[in-house]
Protein backbone atom coordinates (compact mmCIF):
# COMPACT_ATOMS: atom_id res chain seq x y z
CA UNK A 1 0.00 0.00 0.00
CA UNK A 2 2.41 2.35 0.79
CA UNK A 3 4.38 1.64 -2.16
CA UNK A 4 1.35 3.00 -4.12
CA UNK A 5 1.10 5.97 -2.28
CA UNK A 6 4.75 6.90 -3.12
CA UNK A 7 4.15 5.91 -6.88
CA UNK A 8 1.62 8.09 -7.06
CA UNK A 9 3.28 10.94 -5.56
CA UNK A 10 6.31 10.76 -7.73
CA UNK A 11 4.19 10.62 -10.94
CA UNK A 12 1.57 13.51 -9.76
CA UNK A 13 5.62 15.81 -8.96
CA UNK A 14 6.48 14.82 -12.59
CA UNK A 15 3.08 15.76 -13.80
CA UNK A 16 3.23 18.95 -12.08
CA UNK A 17 6.99 19.59 -13.90
CA UNK A 18 4.98 19.03 -17.24
CA UNK A 19 2.45 22.19 -16.08
CA UNK A 20 5.68 24.12 -14.93
CA UNK A 21 7.35 23.65 -18.36
CA UNK A 22 3.73 24.60 -19.92
CA UNK A 23 3.89 27.78 -18.36
CA UNK A 24 7.47 28.65 -18.90
CA UNK A 25 6.48 27.73 -22.63
CA UNK A 26 3.70 30.20 -23.03
CA UNK A 27 6.57 32.98 -21.94
CA UNK A 28 9.22 31.99 -23.85
CA UNK A 29 7.70 31.13 -27.01
CA UNK A 30 7.75 34.46 -30.04
CA UNK A 31 4.06 34.23 -31.28
CA UNK A 32 0.66 32.64 -30.79
CA UNK A 33 1.05 29.15 -32.74
CA UNK A 34 3.72 28.12 -30.84
CA UNK A 35 2.23 28.90 -27.87
CA UNK A 36 -0.38 27.40 -28.40
CA UNK A 37 1.52 23.98 -29.05
CA UNK A 38 3.83 24.62 -26.17
CA UNK A 39 0.98 25.17 -23.64
CA UNK A 40 -1.66 22.39 -25.04
CA UNK A 41 1.03 19.28 -25.48
CA UNK A 42 2.70 19.84 -22.45
CA UNK A 43 -0.69 20.58 -19.75
CA UNK A 44 -2.34 17.99 -21.31
CA UNK A 45 0.47 15.34 -20.82
CA UNK A 46 0.75 17.42 -17.27
CA UNK A 47 -2.86 16.80 -16.13
CA UNK A 48 -3.14 13.33 -17.53
CA UNK A 49 0.13 12.55 -15.38
CA UNK A 50 -1.52 14.69 -12.17
CA UNK A 51 -4.92 12.36 -12.14
CA UNK A 52 -3.38 9.38 -13.01
CA UNK A 53 -1.03 10.07 -9.31
CA UNK A 54 -4.47 10.93 -7.76
CA UNK A 55 -5.80 7.53 -8.79
CA UNK A 56 -2.94 5.81 -7.43
CA UNK A 57 -2.58 7.36 -4.50
CA UNK A 58 -6.58 6.70 -3.87
CA UNK A 59 -7.15 3.63 -5.63
CA UNK A 60 -10.56 3.99 -4.90
CA UNK A 61 -11.65 6.91 -7.50
CA UNK A 62 -9.19 5.08 -9.91
CA UNK A 63 -12.54 4.30 -12.20
CA UNK A 64 -13.42 8.61 -12.31
CA UNK A 65 -10.15 9.67 -13.15
CA UNK A 66 -9.80 7.32 -16.38
CA UNK A 67 -12.87 9.05 -17.72
CA UNK A 68 -11.66 12.19 -16.56
CA UNK A 69 -8.16 11.25 -18.51
CA UNK A 70 -10.83 10.16 -21.62
CA UNK A 71 -12.49 13.70 -21.55
CA UNK A 72 -8.97 15.72 -21.47
CA UNK A 73 -8.13 13.60 -24.55
CA UNK A 74 -10.91 14.99 -26.53
CA UNK A 75 -11.28 17.83 -25.41
CA UNK A 76 -8.10 19.50 -24.75
CA UNK A 77 -6.69 19.32 -28.72
CA UNK A 78 -10.29 20.63 -29.78
CA UNK A 79 -9.90 23.65 -28.30
CA UNK A 80 -6.64 24.42 -28.50
CA UNK A 81 -7.20 23.71 -32.66
CA UNK A 82 -10.10 26.33 -32.19
CA UNK A 83 -8.19 29.29 -30.58
CA UNK A 84 -5.19 28.38 -33.66
CA UNK A 85 -8.06 28.50 -36.50
CA UNK A 86 -9.59 31.70 -34.99
CA UNK A 87 -6.29 33.27 -34.61
CA UNK A 88 -5.08 32.61 -38.33
CA UNK A 89 -8.78 33.99 -39.39
CA UNK A 90 -8.07 36.81 -37.51
CA UNK A 91 -5.33 37.85 -39.72
CA UNK A 92 -2.49 37.13 -37.49
CA UNK A 93 0.77 36.07 -38.95
CA UNK A 94 3.35 33.58 -37.66
CA UNK A 95 6.36 35.47 -36.30
CA UNK A 96 9.32 35.97 -38.69
CA UNK A 97 11.54 32.46 -37.76
CA UNK A 98 8.44 30.30 -39.11
CA UNK A 99 9.60 30.00 -42.72
CA UNK A 100 6.88 27.89 -43.87
CA UNK A 101 2.94 28.62 -44.07
CA UNK A 102 0.57 26.69 -46.25
CA UNK A 103 -2.48 28.45 -45.25
CA UNK A 104 -1.27 31.81 -46.58
CA UNK A 105 -3.31 31.16 -49.96
CA UNK A 106 -6.22 29.93 -47.99
CA UNK A 107 -6.57 33.26 -45.75
CA UNK A 108 -7.39 35.27 -49.26
CA UNK A 109 -10.48 33.12 -49.90
CA UNK A 110 -12.80 33.45 -46.52
CA UNK A 111 -15.23 35.43 -46.64
CA UNK A 112 -14.22 37.62 -43.34
CA UNK A 113 -10.41 39.21 -45.22
CA UNK A 114 -12.64 39.58 -48.32
CA UNK A 115 -14.65 42.04 -46.92
CA UNK A 116 -12.40 44.22 -44.76
CA UNK A 117 -10.04 44.29 -48.11
CA UNK A 118 -12.54 46.50 -49.53
CA UNK B 1 -0.54 26.70 6.45
CA UNK B 2 -0.05 25.98 2.62
CA UNK B 3 -4.20 27.04 2.98
CA UNK B 4 -2.91 30.58 3.57
CA UNK B 5 -0.30 31.00 1.52
CA UNK B 6 -2.59 28.96 -1.68
CA UNK B 7 -5.45 32.16 -0.54
CA UNK B 8 -2.69 34.81 -0.26
CA UNK B 9 -1.08 34.33 -3.75
CA UNK B 10 -5.03 33.55 -5.19
CA UNK B 11 -6.32 37.03 -3.55
CA UNK B 12 -2.73 39.09 -4.96
CA UNK B 13 -3.96 37.58 -8.57
CA UNK B 14 -7.21 38.97 -7.60
CA UNK B 15 -6.43 42.32 -7.08
CA UNK B 16 -3.57 43.00 -9.76
CA UNK B 17 -6.26 41.47 -12.28
CA UNK B 18 -8.98 43.70 -11.22
CA UNK B 19 -6.57 46.97 -11.59
CA UNK B 20 -6.12 45.48 -15.22
CA UNK B 21 -9.44 45.25 -16.14
CA UNK B 22 -10.07 48.59 -15.49
CA UNK B 23 -7.34 50.49 -16.80
CA UNK B 24 -6.57 48.33 -19.70
CA UNK B 25 -6.85 49.78 -23.00
CA UNK B 26 -7.87 46.78 -25.17
CA UNK B 27 -11.22 45.83 -24.00
CA UNK B 28 -10.67 41.73 -24.26
CA UNK B 29 -8.29 41.74 -22.47
CA UNK B 30 -9.92 43.47 -19.45
CA UNK B 31 -13.21 41.39 -20.24
CA UNK B 32 -10.20 37.76 -20.02
CA UNK B 33 -9.09 39.91 -16.59
CA UNK B 34 -12.54 39.65 -15.04
CA UNK B 35 -13.01 36.16 -16.17
CA UNK B 36 -10.28 35.45 -14.63
CA UNK B 37 -11.01 37.19 -10.94
CA UNK B 38 -14.55 34.84 -11.28
CA UNK B 39 -12.30 31.39 -11.61
CA UNK B 40 -10.20 32.61 -8.59
CA UNK B 41 -13.11 33.42 -6.39
CA UNK B 42 -14.34 29.81 -7.07
CA UNK B 43 -10.99 27.68 -5.54
CA UNK B 44 -11.43 30.66 -3.03
CA UNK B 45 -15.17 29.05 -1.98
CA UNK B 46 -13.50 25.63 -2.08
CA UNK B 47 -11.08 26.37 0.35
CA UNK B 48 -14.28 28.22 2.38
CA UNK B 49 -16.01 24.77 2.23
CA UNK B 50 -18.75 25.84 -0.05
CA UNK B 51 -18.55 23.94 -2.70
CA UNK B 52 -22.42 24.38 -4.36
CA UNK B 53 -20.98 28.27 -4.53
CA UNK B 54 -17.56 27.51 -6.61
CA UNK B 55 -19.74 25.23 -9.40
CA UNK B 56 -22.03 27.85 -9.81
CA UNK B 57 -19.09 30.85 -10.01
CA UNK B 58 -16.82 28.53 -12.20
CA UNK B 59 -19.29 27.43 -14.48
CA UNK B 60 -21.50 31.10 -14.55
CA UNK B 61 -18.79 33.31 -13.60
CA UNK B 62 -16.10 32.33 -15.76
CA UNK B 63 -17.72 30.99 -18.77
CA UNK B 64 -21.32 32.17 -19.63
CA UNK B 65 -20.61 36.08 -18.55
CA UNK B 66 -17.29 35.82 -20.47
CA UNK B 67 -18.42 34.26 -23.83
CA UNK B 68 -21.91 36.84 -23.65
CA UNK B 69 -19.48 39.65 -23.36
CA UNK B 70 -17.18 38.38 -26.30
CA UNK B 71 -20.40 38.39 -28.66
CA UNK B 72 -20.91 42.55 -27.45
CA UNK B 73 -17.88 42.99 -28.55
CA UNK B 74 -17.49 41.36 -31.94
CA UNK B 75 -20.41 43.05 -32.90
CA UNK B 76 -19.12 46.28 -31.97
CA UNK B 77 -16.51 45.75 -33.81
CA UNK B 78 -18.25 45.18 -36.75
CA UNK B 79 -20.47 47.83 -36.96
CA UNK B 80 -17.04 49.72 -35.79
CA UNK B 81 -15.46 48.65 -39.37
CA UNK B 82 -18.55 49.29 -41.38
CA UNK B 83 -18.73 53.02 -40.53
CA UNK C 1 -2.80 35.92 14.89
CA UNK C 2 -5.98 37.97 13.38
CA UNK C 3 -4.04 37.94 9.78
CA UNK C 4 -3.43 34.75 8.99
CA UNK C 5 -6.63 33.46 9.26
CA UNK C 6 -8.15 32.03 5.69
CA UNK C 7 -11.72 34.60 6.08
CA UNK C 8 -9.67 37.16 7.76
CA UNK C 9 -7.66 37.10 3.87
CA UNK C 10 -10.60 36.90 2.02
CA UNK C 11 -12.79 39.53 3.52
CA UNK C 12 -9.50 41.48 2.97
CA UNK C 13 -9.52 40.45 -0.69
CA UNK C 14 -12.83 41.00 -1.13
CA UNK C 15 -13.00 44.70 0.67
CA UNK C 16 -10.38 45.65 -1.80
CA UNK C 17 -11.96 44.00 -5.15
CA UNK C 18 -15.09 46.25 -3.88
CA UNK C 19 -13.52 49.65 -3.58
CA UNK C 20 -11.76 48.77 -6.98
CA UNK C 21 -15.03 47.87 -8.94
CA UNK C 22 -16.57 50.78 -7.55
CA UNK C 23 -13.72 53.30 -8.71
CA UNK C 24 -13.69 51.26 -11.99
CA UNK C 25 -17.55 52.26 -11.68
CA UNK C 26 -17.70 56.22 -11.00
CA UNK C 27 -14.24 56.82 -12.67
CA UNK C 28 -14.36 55.20 -15.87
CA UNK C 29 -15.96 56.26 -19.03
CA UNK C 30 -16.54 53.56 -21.40
CA UNK C 31 -19.72 51.71 -21.28
CA UNK C 32 -18.35 48.41 -21.37
CA UNK C 33 -15.73 48.75 -18.70
CA UNK C 34 -18.12 50.18 -16.22
CA UNK C 35 -20.24 46.73 -17.01
CA UNK C 36 -16.81 45.13 -16.39
CA UNK C 37 -16.21 47.07 -13.14
CA UNK C 38 -19.69 46.08 -11.87
CA UNK C 39 -19.03 42.25 -12.43
CA UNK C 40 -15.94 42.94 -10.50
CA UNK C 41 -18.50 43.99 -7.52
CA UNK C 42 -20.40 41.46 -7.65
CA UNK C 43 -17.81 38.84 -7.84
CA UNK C 44 -16.26 41.02 -4.31
CA UNK C 45 -19.93 40.95 -2.55
CA UNK C 46 -20.60 36.68 -3.26
CA UNK C 47 -16.82 36.64 -1.67
CA UNK C 48 -17.84 39.16 1.28
CA UNK C 49 -20.87 37.08 1.79
CA UNK C 50 -19.28 33.26 1.66
CA UNK C 51 -16.06 34.82 4.16
CA UNK C 52 -18.91 35.94 6.69
CA UNK C 53 -20.36 32.10 6.56
CA UNK C 54 -17.34 30.51 7.26
CA UNK C 55 -16.47 29.49 10.96
CA UNK C 56 -13.23 27.59 11.59
CA UNK C 57 -12.19 23.93 11.16
CA UNK C 58 -15.71 22.88 9.84
CA UNK C 59 -16.46 20.89 6.93
CA UNK C 60 -19.12 21.85 4.11
CA UNK C 61 -23.31 22.15 4.71
CA UNK C 62 -23.53 18.55 3.33
CA UNK C 63 -24.54 15.94 5.96
CA UNK C 64 -22.50 12.74 4.66
CA UNK C 65 -20.36 9.92 6.25
CA UNK C 66 -17.85 12.62 7.65
CA UNK C 67 -20.89 14.16 9.17
CA UNK C 68 -21.96 13.11 13.00
CA UNK C 69 -25.84 13.47 12.34
CA UNK C 70 -27.06 14.12 15.87
CA UNK C 71 -24.22 16.67 16.54
CA UNK C 72 -24.36 18.58 12.59
CA UNK C 73 -24.40 21.83 14.05
CA UNK C 74 -21.25 22.07 15.26
CA UNK C 75 -19.40 20.64 12.66
CA UNK C 76 -20.97 22.57 9.49
CA UNK C 77 -20.49 25.98 8.56
CA UNK C 78 -23.29 28.39 8.02
CA UNK C 79 -25.38 27.28 4.88
CA UNK C 80 -27.50 30.41 4.95
CA UNK C 81 -25.28 32.46 2.97
CA UNK C 82 -24.28 30.15 0.37
CA UNK C 83 -27.99 29.50 -0.11
CA UNK C 84 -27.79 33.26 -0.91
CA UNK C 85 -25.18 33.88 -3.00
CA UNK C 86 -25.91 30.56 -5.29
CA UNK C 87 -29.62 32.73 -6.56
CA UNK C 88 -27.20 35.94 -6.34
CA UNK C 89 -24.67 34.72 -9.06
CA UNK C 90 -26.64 33.38 -11.17
CA UNK C 91 -29.06 36.95 -11.02
CA UNK C 92 -26.09 38.61 -11.83
CA UNK C 93 -25.63 36.88 -15.05
CA UNK C 94 -29.21 37.96 -15.83
CA UNK C 95 -28.19 41.41 -15.03
CA UNK C 96 -24.60 41.74 -16.97
CA UNK C 97 -26.48 40.32 -19.96
CA UNK C 98 -29.14 43.24 -19.44
CA UNK C 99 -26.68 46.22 -19.00
CA UNK C 100 -24.86 44.48 -22.29
CA UNK C 101 -28.33 44.63 -24.46
CA UNK C 102 -28.58 48.58 -23.37
CA UNK C 103 -24.99 49.07 -23.78
CA UNK C 104 -25.00 47.97 -27.47
CA UNK C 105 -28.56 49.49 -28.22
CA UNK C 106 -26.77 52.74 -26.95
CA UNK C 107 -24.18 51.82 -29.66
CA UNK C 108 -26.04 51.61 -32.61
CA UNK C 109 -28.16 54.70 -31.94
CA UNK C 110 -25.14 57.10 -31.45
CA UNK C 111 -22.02 54.80 -32.71
CA UNK C 112 -19.70 55.66 -29.58
CA UNK C 113 -19.55 53.90 -26.08
CA UNK C 114 -17.95 57.68 -24.26
CA UNK C 115 -20.41 58.05 -21.33
CA UNK C 116 -19.85 61.72 -22.35
CA UNK C 117 -21.46 61.57 -25.49
CA UNK C 118 -25.24 61.15 -24.30
CA UNK C 119 -26.64 64.11 -23.06
CA UNK C 120 -30.09 63.57 -23.54
CA UNK C 121 -31.22 63.54 -20.15
CA UNK C 122 -28.53 65.90 -18.68
CA UNK C 123 -29.94 69.51 -18.17
CA UNK D 1 -12.90 70.83 -13.59
CA UNK D 2 -11.21 67.72 -14.24
CA UNK D 3 -9.26 68.56 -10.68
CA UNK D 4 -12.76 68.76 -8.72
CA UNK D 5 -14.43 65.90 -10.61
CA UNK D 6 -11.55 63.52 -9.86
CA UNK D 7 -10.93 64.40 -5.70
CA UNK D 8 -14.88 64.56 -5.41
CA UNK D 9 -14.32 60.70 -6.48
CA UNK D 10 -11.30 60.27 -3.89
CA UNK D 11 -13.28 61.38 -1.62
CA UNK D 12 -16.40 59.03 -2.16
CA UNK D 13 -13.70 55.84 -2.68
CA UNK D 14 -11.74 57.35 0.32
CA UNK D 15 -14.63 56.84 2.77
CA UNK D 16 -15.78 53.46 1.35
CA UNK D 17 -12.63 52.30 2.22
CA UNK D 18 -12.38 54.20 5.71
CA UNK D 19 -15.70 52.54 5.76
CA UNK D 20 -14.54 49.01 5.02
CA UNK D 21 -11.52 49.46 7.53
CA UNK D 22 -13.61 50.20 10.00
CA UNK D 23 -16.01 46.62 9.32
CA UNK D 24 -12.90 44.50 9.11
CA UNK D 25 -11.08 45.84 12.38
CA UNK D 26 -14.65 45.57 14.24
CA UNK D 27 -15.18 41.91 12.72
CA UNK D 28 -14.75 38.54 14.61
CA UNK D 29 -14.70 35.16 13.40
CA UNK D 30 -17.37 33.32 14.45
CA UNK D 31 -17.66 30.26 16.46
CA UNK D 32 -21.29 29.51 16.23
CA UNK D 33 -24.07 28.84 13.99
CA UNK D 34 -27.02 31.59 14.83
CA UNK D 35 -30.42 30.38 15.85
CA UNK D 36 -31.75 30.02 12.04
CA UNK D 37 -28.95 28.24 11.01
CA UNK D 38 -28.62 25.77 13.73
CA UNK D 39 -32.61 25.04 12.95
CA UNK D 40 -31.55 24.19 9.38
CA UNK D 41 -28.63 21.93 11.00
CA UNK D 42 -30.43 20.36 13.42
CA UNK D 43 -34.41 19.68 12.01
CA UNK D 44 -33.33 19.94 8.02
CA UNK D 45 -32.67 16.63 8.28
CA UNK D 46 -35.93 14.93 9.37
CA UNK D 47 -38.07 17.86 8.33
CA UNK D 48 -36.75 17.35 4.78
CA UNK D 49 -34.11 14.82 3.94
CA UNK D 50 -32.61 16.25 2.37
CA UNK D 51 -28.46 15.75 2.50
CA UNK D 52 -27.32 18.41 1.09
CA UNK D 53 -28.44 21.34 3.37
CA UNK D 54 -27.71 24.51 0.78
CA UNK D 55 -30.41 22.16 -1.42
CA UNK D 56 -32.93 22.17 1.32
CA UNK D 57 -32.75 25.88 1.71
CA UNK D 58 -33.12 26.69 -1.83
CA UNK D 59 -35.97 24.38 -2.64
CA UNK D 60 -37.77 23.92 0.47
CA UNK D 61 -37.36 26.46 3.31
CA UNK D 62 -36.50 29.38 0.32
CA UNK D 63 -38.44 27.89 -2.39
CA UNK D 64 -40.43 30.92 -2.98
CA UNK D 65 -37.06 33.18 -3.55
CA UNK D 66 -36.57 30.49 -5.73
CA UNK D 67 -39.53 30.61 -8.18
CA UNK D 68 -39.06 34.64 -7.84
CA UNK D 69 -35.48 33.98 -8.98
CA UNK D 70 -36.52 31.75 -11.96
CA UNK D 71 -38.94 34.58 -12.49
CA UNK D 72 -36.71 37.29 -12.87
CA UNK D 73 -34.82 35.18 -15.33
CA UNK D 74 -37.12 34.55 -17.85
CA UNK D 75 -38.03 38.18 -17.45
CA UNK D 76 -34.07 39.65 -18.45
CA UNK D 77 -34.55 36.39 -21.16
CA UNK D 78 -38.08 38.34 -22.79
CA UNK D 79 -36.43 41.60 -22.59
CA UNK D 80 -33.36 40.78 -24.39
CA UNK D 81 -35.23 39.09 -26.80
CA UNK D 82 -37.50 42.14 -27.73
CA UNK D 83 -34.44 44.55 -27.49
CA UNK D 84 -32.45 42.35 -29.51
CA UNK D 85 -35.35 41.64 -32.27
CA UNK D 86 -34.22 41.42 -35.61
CA UNK D 87 -36.33 41.15 -38.84
CA UNK D 88 -36.32 37.60 -40.50
CA UNK D 89 -34.10 37.17 -43.65
CA UNK D 90 -31.45 40.30 -43.17
CA UNK D 91 -28.23 37.92 -42.90
CA UNK D 92 -25.96 39.26 -45.43
CA UNK D 93 -22.41 38.93 -44.32
CA UNK D 94 -21.70 34.93 -44.59
CA UNK D 95 -20.43 33.45 -41.07
CA UNK D 96 -17.30 31.44 -41.74
CA UNK D 97 -17.98 27.47 -41.52
CA UNK D 98 -16.47 25.29 -38.61
CA UNK D 99 -13.79 22.95 -39.21
CA UNK D 100 -14.80 19.77 -39.51
CA UNK D 101 -12.13 18.95 -36.12
CA UNK D 102 -14.76 21.08 -34.59
CA UNK D 103 -17.62 19.36 -35.42
CA UNK D 104 -16.58 15.82 -35.10
CA UNK D 105 -15.19 16.81 -31.65
CA UNK D 106 -18.69 18.70 -30.53
CA UNK D 107 -20.51 15.62 -31.73
CA UNK D 108 -18.56 13.56 -29.01
CA UNK D 109 -18.58 16.05 -25.86
CA UNK D 110 -21.56 17.27 -26.42
CA UNK D 111 -23.65 13.99 -25.26
CA UNK D 112 -21.16 14.10 -22.69
CA UNK D 113 -21.27 17.45 -21.15
CA UNK D 114 -25.10 16.98 -21.36
CA UNK D 115 -25.10 14.34 -19.67
CA UNK D 116 -22.67 15.45 -16.45
CA UNK D 117 -25.09 18.44 -15.99
CA UNK D 118 -27.85 15.90 -15.88
CA UNK D 119 -26.47 14.09 -13.56
CA UNK D 120 -25.61 17.13 -11.33
CA UNK D 121 -29.11 18.39 -11.33
CA UNK D 122 -30.87 15.15 -10.52
CA UNK D 123 -27.84 14.44 -8.15
CA UNK D 124 -28.22 18.00 -6.34
CA UNK D 125 -29.69 16.71 -2.69
CA UNK D 126 -26.95 14.38 -2.29
CA UNK D 127 -23.80 16.03 -3.41
CA UNK D 128 -22.93 19.47 -4.27
CA UNK D 129 -24.77 20.74 -7.30
CA UNK D 130 -27.79 21.69 -8.44
CA UNK D 131 -30.34 23.29 -10.65
CA UNK D 132 -28.81 26.48 -11.11
CA UNK D 133 -25.28 24.33 -11.83
CA UNK D 134 -26.49 21.54 -14.13
CA UNK D 135 -28.33 24.77 -15.95
CA UNK D 136 -25.23 26.60 -15.99
CA UNK D 137 -23.58 23.28 -17.92
CA UNK D 138 -26.50 22.63 -20.12
CA UNK D 139 -26.47 26.30 -21.51
CA UNK D 140 -22.21 26.28 -22.09
CA UNK D 141 -23.08 22.85 -23.90
CA UNK D 142 -25.12 25.36 -26.13
CA UNK D 143 -22.46 27.39 -26.50
CA UNK D 144 -20.25 24.32 -28.25
CA UNK D 145 -23.07 23.50 -30.01
CA UNK D 146 -23.75 27.27 -31.67
CA UNK D 147 -20.18 27.38 -32.34
CA UNK D 148 -20.10 24.36 -34.01
CA UNK D 149 -22.88 24.52 -36.49
CA UNK D 150 -22.20 28.08 -37.17
CA UNK D 151 -23.60 28.76 -40.57
CA UNK D 152 -27.48 27.59 -39.67
CA UNK D 153 -30.09 29.64 -37.49
CA UNK D 154 -31.67 27.36 -35.02
CA UNK D 155 -35.59 28.25 -33.89
CA UNK D 156 -36.68 29.04 -30.49
CA UNK D 157 -38.97 26.25 -30.08
CA UNK D 158 -37.62 23.63 -27.88
CA UNK D 159 -36.03 26.20 -25.45
CA UNK D 160 -39.27 27.95 -25.50
CA UNK D 161 -41.50 24.91 -24.84
CA UNK D 162 -38.95 23.42 -22.39
CA UNK D 163 -38.41 26.60 -20.84
CA UNK D 164 -42.89 26.65 -20.35
CA UNK D 165 -42.94 23.36 -19.36
CA UNK D 166 -40.72 22.90 -16.48
CA UNK D 167 -41.88 26.19 -15.27
CA UNK D 168 -45.55 25.39 -15.30
CA UNK D 169 -44.67 21.78 -13.78
CA UNK D 170 -42.68 23.42 -10.92
CA UNK D 171 -45.71 25.54 -10.01
CA UNK D 172 -48.23 22.76 -9.68
CA UNK D 173 -45.67 20.63 -7.97
CA UNK D 174 -46.23 23.95 -5.98
CA UNK D 175 -49.78 24.00 -5.75
CA UNK D 176 -50.14 20.28 -4.82
CA UNK D 177 -48.14 20.79 -2.24
CA UNK D 178 -51.02 23.03 -0.79
CA UNK D 179 -53.41 20.21 -1.41
CA UNK D 180 -51.67 17.00 -0.23
CA UNK D 181 -48.87 18.44 2.35
CA UNK D 182 -48.20 21.47 4.65
CA UNK D 183 -47.99 24.52 2.11
CA UNK D 184 -46.79 25.78 -1.09
CA UNK D 185 -43.90 24.14 -2.41
CA UNK D 186 -43.77 21.50 0.37
CA UNK D 187 -41.78 18.67 -0.51
CA UNK D 188 -43.50 15.79 1.84
CA UNK D 189 -46.16 14.71 -0.97
CA UNK D 190 -44.02 11.41 -1.54
CA UNK D 191 -42.83 10.13 1.87
CA UNK D 192 -39.19 11.00 3.10
CA UNK D 193 -37.42 7.46 2.00
CA UNK D 194 -34.54 6.53 2.99
CA UNK D 195 -31.90 8.76 3.50
CA UNK D 196 -29.07 9.29 1.15
CA UNK D 197 -30.77 7.35 -2.01
CA UNK D 198 -31.49 8.63 -4.93
CA UNK D 199 -35.30 8.56 -4.49
CA UNK D 200 -35.41 9.94 -1.37
CA UNK D 201 -36.39 13.87 -0.06
CA UNK D 202 -39.64 13.85 -1.39
CA UNK D 203 -39.97 16.02 -4.11
CA UNK D 204 -36.84 17.77 -4.06
CA UNK D 205 -34.90 16.03 -6.84
CA UNK D 206 -38.33 16.64 -8.97
CA UNK D 207 -38.39 20.40 -8.45
CA UNK D 208 -34.27 20.74 -8.80
CA UNK D 209 -34.41 18.99 -12.17
CA UNK D 210 -36.78 21.18 -13.26
CA UNK D 211 -35.39 24.55 -12.06
CA UNK D 212 -32.39 23.05 -13.80
CA UNK D 213 -34.03 22.53 -17.34
CA UNK D 214 -35.73 25.97 -16.97
CA UNK D 215 -32.39 27.80 -15.70
CA UNK D 216 -30.41 26.12 -18.76
CA UNK D 217 -33.27 26.86 -21.31
CA UNK D 218 -33.17 30.44 -20.03
CA UNK D 219 -29.84 31.18 -20.13
CA UNK D 220 -29.22 29.10 -23.54
CA UNK D 221 -32.15 31.63 -24.83
CA UNK D 222 -29.91 34.59 -24.21
CA UNK D 223 -27.38 33.11 -25.33
CA UNK D 224 -28.42 32.35 -28.60
CA UNK D 225 -29.97 36.21 -28.74
CA UNK D 226 -26.75 37.19 -28.60
CA UNK D 227 -25.48 34.59 -31.56
CA UNK D 228 -28.19 35.90 -33.53
CA UNK D 229 -27.16 39.17 -34.12
CA UNK D 230 -23.64 38.50 -35.04
CA UNK D 231 -24.52 37.83 -39.18
CA UNK D 232 -27.05 40.65 -39.12
CA UNK D 233 -27.22 44.10 -40.22
CA UNK D 234 -27.77 46.82 -37.72
CA UNK D 235 -31.03 48.83 -38.71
Amino acid sequence: MEHLKIAGAIITLIGSLFVLFAAIGLLRMPDIYNRIQAGTKASTLGSILTLLGIGLYHPDWLLKIMLLIVFIVISNPVSSHVLGRAAHFAGILPSEKTHTNKLKEDTLETPTTKEEKK
Amino acid sequence: MIHVIIIILLSVVMIVMAFVAIHHKNLQVAVIASGIISLFASVIYIFLAAPDVAITEASIGSVITVSIFFYVLNKIRHEDIKK
Amino acid sequence: MKLFEIEYISLIAGFILLIVGLWGIISQRNIIKMIISFSILDTSVHLLLVAVGYIRNRTAPIIDSSVNKLNAANEITDPLPQALVLTAIVIGVGITALLLTYALKLFRQNSSLEINQYKSLKW
Amino acid sequence: MKILRSSALLIVVGFMAWMMFNLYVTYDSRTELNDVAAYYAEEGLSEVGAANLVTSIVVTYRGLDTLGEVTILFLTAAIIGLLLKTEKGTRTTPVRESSEFLMTGARILIPVITMIGVYIFINGHLSPGGGFQGGAILASTFILLLMSISNKKIGHRLLDYTEAISGLSFILIGVLGIILAAGFLDNKIFSLGTFGTLLSAGTIPIIYSLVGLKVGAELSNIILEFNQIQGDEDH
